[in-house]
């Protein structure tokens, strides 16, 4: 890889005398690499097989989750640690667990689930026999929880202590293939700060739950709206305690994001290092407006990874990765646009083929992204959600909702 | 004056109201997701008002109003994402009344102010506008030319009956005209980033062509076609940018959220309030552009390039901030917004990118100011 | 003039043959520039002296204010005309009207005064006889008028029917040299819409007002402070009704920016084109990123000509050119910011320099115009106002002060 | 790693001390009106806590502290506009310990660590950075050399009792080193945008020099002292930077209109949330960059460029925004604010134009991809 900018020092390949040896993990973890290294199958189906056979093997040999904690079924590796290791797992391009959701639900479950509930449902998550959704979203709430409307109303009976969930979540990624969903419904009064929501596991297959694939902006059905219709959960499903949901998700969204972006730093890399040979190729590289934006380009990937290097560190250090973490938010959902904007302009008059079109540059990727993209600055709460996040959280400016509401 | 204002006034009327009745949003999408491309009922009424004549003079046909009344035209087509090929149509006739050959004007303008006929531009595509297409070749033959080869990505080929093609004749640029239903010219579709404006590859296998430009003429007549493309396209834009800015307000106007409209907050009321600015802007460059086609003067090519990157770069900025102003509604297949970023989008880079424009216009102000200075 | 796009035909040099002749007053106007010629004094009183000399002979020929009414002392010409006559100013390189600010006063006299108070006070005004101030913003009250807080209390005695005014305002540009300030003044309680607020014409030398100079951000004071200590003002200077003061304010600044504009339009013609200059001579034009800046200048300038001559347009059709006005004064105040940062860039190396740095580039005055169009986007409504007013006013959208306050 | 992080937050906070008793904001604003060109004493005090020394090794009486420590403590004196020349006096350290040229190095750098002298770089200058002086002439002499001609413009210049001249030596680009004490130097101040940094030019008859680089190490040594140079010009700005969105953020919050602080509105609000993720990017890059001096690899020249145009421009951007959310207050000679974007605009144009070095910083990327795509 080109541009990859300075990494810690163990990481080079180590030369012929005198270079540290690598620790017991990394060389377990790259024997590991090395004998499940080949080329991913081309149908989707068998891709997805193959990739849940890879993490199934990765938990079975003790090497999956390196931030978790070793009691959780991590490997409780340190920051640098993790840095190296996820740089090992993208430069080996092993396949990415096929459900990044687990690790948003995961750390919840870690912190806030009872000892019956990480023993059911941690192991199964790590090995991706079990795959997630997450149920937060709803047609009428976005980034206002107060409207937030899917009700679970608590019923005991001769089954025993049950919620009934009624209501309907919306774009859920995977919903059509996950086995669990994790969600937050109303059990209470709305309120400030999330008041009145409870946090639950819901079998994808219980009885009353309904999925409808919703088209999005590219054309293709990466999301869905699911109905619950009377859906009977388990009480036992319930995560924290009854109306204190919102705060659970929200600390562990957070501690999820952190090091969350360890792994996109590499990713982002990769993205980056793929547009500078573009432009290279297209000889789009050799104009000084395009020159403009790909420094710029570069200058916000490396923000980004050292914002998450610092978000990361925080987290270790048992801080809080909030205002961290919403910078780094900020940035990323403006970056993924942005790059894309970059791309589309590199790729100058072949940007006006579709994502679909088989003779456009690189299969259409880049107008794909473009596309996806437009949500990157909707989706975990909008860019204007997030500013506020930074200045009222971060700056301690007062409540853009006006001190005449509170 | 205020007759030429009477007149638009009208003819955005009358526009307005046949595209609410005949291209409302869902006739709009089944037309883009289904297999055919574009719409020739439209466009035969379309013709009925004279909208395909309208930059050309009576004595072939046409109107003769100019492109200050064309391009008013093409906003309210770009407002309702029309998808017909007025912009493609009107650059050939434009080439057909710069080349001053009046036996192809005499053929061919006629029938495309009739809309009976549409036509495509097939050339070469770079960042700085339309070229010869490289992998075309012209040979003389009895009584004409003939043209071979391919032609990577046509807009409105699809439905065009006559091409405009550019190629290299005897090592030469020149320009052609093809008729596109005789035998020899491929059509095959592409998938386009925006189906209103459907794209195609171009085969031709020794077909029969008319020369319209020699070498002297070629840069006056193939300018002409680009300029006139490039208003066309950037009121188009115009148009889409207004319809997008008024969906984003509207949803901003309604949707609430913290108990009050998400329109009174000023993250979503300044990004409307820049929108309109921002769309003003342009309608106001491109109206300048297209009164300087219809009275050219040293200053047209700066005109146009400059409407062109403002009113291109506007439409997907407001297109986006559409997108953005509806959160996850406007992320669905189902709701127009996207539709409108694929059309602005697309028609960013379909003839020449808005910077190049501007580096372009703004090389062209300082050499003007240098000869300026030398005249002094 | 290099640049000077698409004009009035009529408006081009005559050739030899078959022109049309010029309206009379424009020939009268060319022969009185023609009579008038001659270089500006260097000495700044003096400049002065020259500047008012012109235009109280441009009065005297009736040649002065070419849009007000002929009964207003105006020239009564239709837009075009106004366009010409503003051209030929520019061109000539006249001195401008030592008081620009007589001119947001004047329509207001016109629309609003009584006819003593037309005419006592626009014949002096357009000799510029006597200067204005203008007396709307105060410390603490920029854009919130409720918070205006200059009282006038209305008392009559011996003397007669007076106002007493208490209070003091800022950023009043001329204030030393003024012999009038045109005045929001507290008549009455604040309420929504400048309720209570009254428009009043103070003399600057009645007892109790005191001037104190304001430096500013290039280091020259070009505004001061105004105090007015109970400051008797004859009730015959209240311009239309008690309380009803900001409605008649706003109107006439709207109108009268309307035709400000235009003015304008010629002038930062002139601007963009020397800053065109300055990039051939510099090198800097050759820099295609320098290059993209300039075009953006370009389309600007060409959309705030096109924008000021539909809202005088407007005006002269008898509507109210608010929205168009709106829109120019956001345009116009960002375009003055934007001009001077690109100049800036174009001064490259050299732009280190302070304004009063002789041996900088053209003096310096492109660091100073830099310095002082910071202000550009503050003064008259912030931009940030700016906005809301399109928003509001022109979209329609709801107030961004919250529904709950109204 | 522990210990470096705590030696900067020892550093910051005693300069912070010092800074906030002997360098606010009534202290800056008079030397920078009066005649005095920059704060001896505050230097004084500042040589005593080492500050002049950080990135000069032991063996010359510095702390080898390196340039994280440098950039880490420069950000603190642009947080106090401090009108002390520490960038120009580490450029020309930065160049002395470059050259390897250690009779020069055993000569200056006690004396500059020492702060008992300072230095500057008179150089031509160019959008793209330092270059020779184009009027300033070398010639041999017994004994060394000896330069005659003019530098017009000449950052911390009056300060200097040391001047690193780039210029002509037999048709060869060379550096010399000027005592600026003796007889021929003279220094003539001009007006300064920014007045906490100022500046004059430089006149020399004649004057003895050293050569301290000819024309084989040239670019190496004149290499380092721009990019020292620009590591702390960028330093300097992340804490210009963090300063002025400080002050806009306690002004927002306290300022009421309409019966709300200013800040509870989004215009304002999400301005300063920008201002923040702007200045913490910059602070990011700058001090990667200062690593990668300390510890140079092929990509410290793009973490420099980089860097640099990041902070540079954030700087500008933010004070720009504190005038601006300081309404007419910050519009006033009395109010801090302006100083505040005089040090970020004039720093922006001081050694090269933020757009210049991301040229370079994206041209060296796409060829390092090439060189990298040949190797494979």
């Amino acid at each position: 890889m080109a541009t990859v900018p300075a990494v810690p020092a163990e990481d080079a390949e180590p030369s012929s005398g005198g270079a540290p040896r690598p620790p017991e993990w990394r060389v377990r973890l790259r024997e590991f690499l090395a004998a499940h290294a080949g080329r991913p199958p081309q149908d989707k189906a068998e891709r997805l097989a193959w990739a849940r056979g890879f993490h199934a093997d990765l938990e079975e040999a003790g090497l999956a989750a390196p931030g978790w904690p070793v009691e959780a079924g991590g490997m409780g590796l340190e920051l640098a640690d993790q840095l190296a290791y996820h740089q090992e797992m993208t430069r080996a391009r092993a396949p990415k667990h096929p459900c990044g959701l687990s690790f948003i639900v995961a750390p919840t479950l870690i912190m806030h689930g009872t000892p019956e509930q990480r023993e059911r449902f941690l192991r199964p998550l790590l090995r991706a026999d079990e795959l997630w959704c997450q149920g937060f979203s709803e047609p009428g709430a976005g980034s206002d929880l107060t409207a937030l409307s899917t009700r679970a109303v608590r019923v005991q009976d001769s089954d025993g202590d049950h919620y009934l969930v009624t209501g309907q979540k919306v774009w859920t990624t995977m919903a059509d293939q996950a086995d669990w969903m994790f969600a937050l419904v109303r059990t209470g009064s709305p309120g400030p700060g999330g008041a009145g929501i409870s946090y639950l596991l819901i079998p994808m297959d219980a009885e009353g739950v309904t999925v409808r694939p919703l088209r999005d902006i590219s054309g293709g059905a990466h999301f869905a709206e699911v109905f619950f219709d009377g859906v009977r959960v388990p009480a036992a499903n319930l995560v924290g305690e009854e109306n204190k949901g919102w705060a659970i998700a929200r600390t562990s969204l957070g501690h999820e994001r952190a090091t969350a972006f360890l792994s996109d730093e590499f990713r982002y890399r990769r993205i980056v290092d793929e547009l500078l040979s573009l432009a290279a190729r297209t000889g789009a590289a050799a104009d000084p407006v395009v020159r403009q934006s790909l420094a710029r380009i570069e200058a916000s990937v490396r923000v980004l990874a050292s914002n998450s290097r610092r978000a990361l560190d925080l987290v270790l250090q048992g801080s809080d990765p909030g205002p961290a973490a919403s910078v780094n938010r900020l940035v990323k959902s403006e970056f993924e646009q942005e790059l894309h904007e970059v791309a589309l302009r590199v790729l100058g008059p072949d940007a006006v083929l579709g994502n679909r079109e088989r003779t456009a540059p690189e299969r259409g990727r880049w107008t794909y992204g473009y596309l996806m993209s437009r949500a990157s600055t909707i989706g975990a709460g909008t860019a204007e959600i997030q500013r506020n996040t930074i200045a009222e959280k971060v700056l301690g400016l007062p409540s853009h909702r006006g001190e005449t509401r509170s | 004056m205020t007759t030429t204002v009477g007149i638009e006034k009208d003819l955005r009327e009358a526009l307005g109201r046949l595209l609410a009745e005949r291209c409302d949003h869902e006739h709009v999408a089944a037309l883009a997701d289904g297999p055919q491309e574009w719409d020739r009922d439209l466009w035969a009424e379309l013709a009925a008002m004279g909208l395909p004549g309208l930059v050309v003079p009576p004595e072939h046909g046409g109107e003769g109003m100019g492109f200050a009344l064309a391009a008013a035209a093409q906003e309210e087509l770009g407002r309702r994402l029309a998808p017909v090929p007025a912009m493609s149509t009107t650059a050939v006739q434009a080439a057909l009344l710069a080349s001053g050959d009046s036996a192809e004007a005499a053929r061919w303008l006629p029938r495309l102010t009739s809309g009976e006929v549409t036509a495509a531009v097939a050339a070469g595509r770079t960042v700085d506008g339309w070229a010869m297409a490289d992998d075309v070749r012209a040979t003389r033959a009895p009584g004409g030319w003939r043209l071979s080869g391919r032609v990577p990505v046509v807009a409105d080929a699809a439905a065009a009956g006559l091409l405009l093609v550019a190629a290299g004749a005897d090592g030469d640029p020149a320009l052609f005209l093809v008729d596109a239903t005789v035998k020899g010219v491929r059509i095959d579709r592409l998938d386009a980033l925006d189906p209103t404006r459907p794209l195609a590859g171009v085969r031709m296998d020794g077909v029969p062509a008319g020369r319209l430009a020699g070498h002297e003429e070629f840069t006056e007549v193939f300018q002409a076609a680009e300029r006139a493309a490039l208003v066309l396209l950037a009121a188009d834009a115009v148009g889409v940018a207004a319809q997008a800015m008024d969906m984003a307000v509207e949803y901003a106007g309604t949707r609430r959220q913290f108990g009050r409209a998400i329109g009174s907050f000023q993250a979503i009321s300044h990004r409307c309030a820049d929108m309109l600015v921002a769309v003003e802007s342009s309608r106001a460059l491109v109206a300048a552009a297209a009164a300087s086609l219809d009275d050219p003067s040293e200053d047209t090519a700066v005109a146009v390039d400059l409407a062109a990157a403002h009113a291109l770069e506007t439409a997907v900025r407001v297109t986006g901030g559409c997108v953005q102003v509806h959160g996850g509604m406007g992320f669905t297949w189902e709701h127009p917004a996207h539709r409108y970023l694929r059309r602005a989008k697309a028609a960013e880079s379909l003839v020449a990118l808005p910077d190049r424009l501007r580096d372009r216009a703004a090389a062209a102000l300082v050499a003007r100011l240098d000869h300026d200075n030398e005249d002094n």
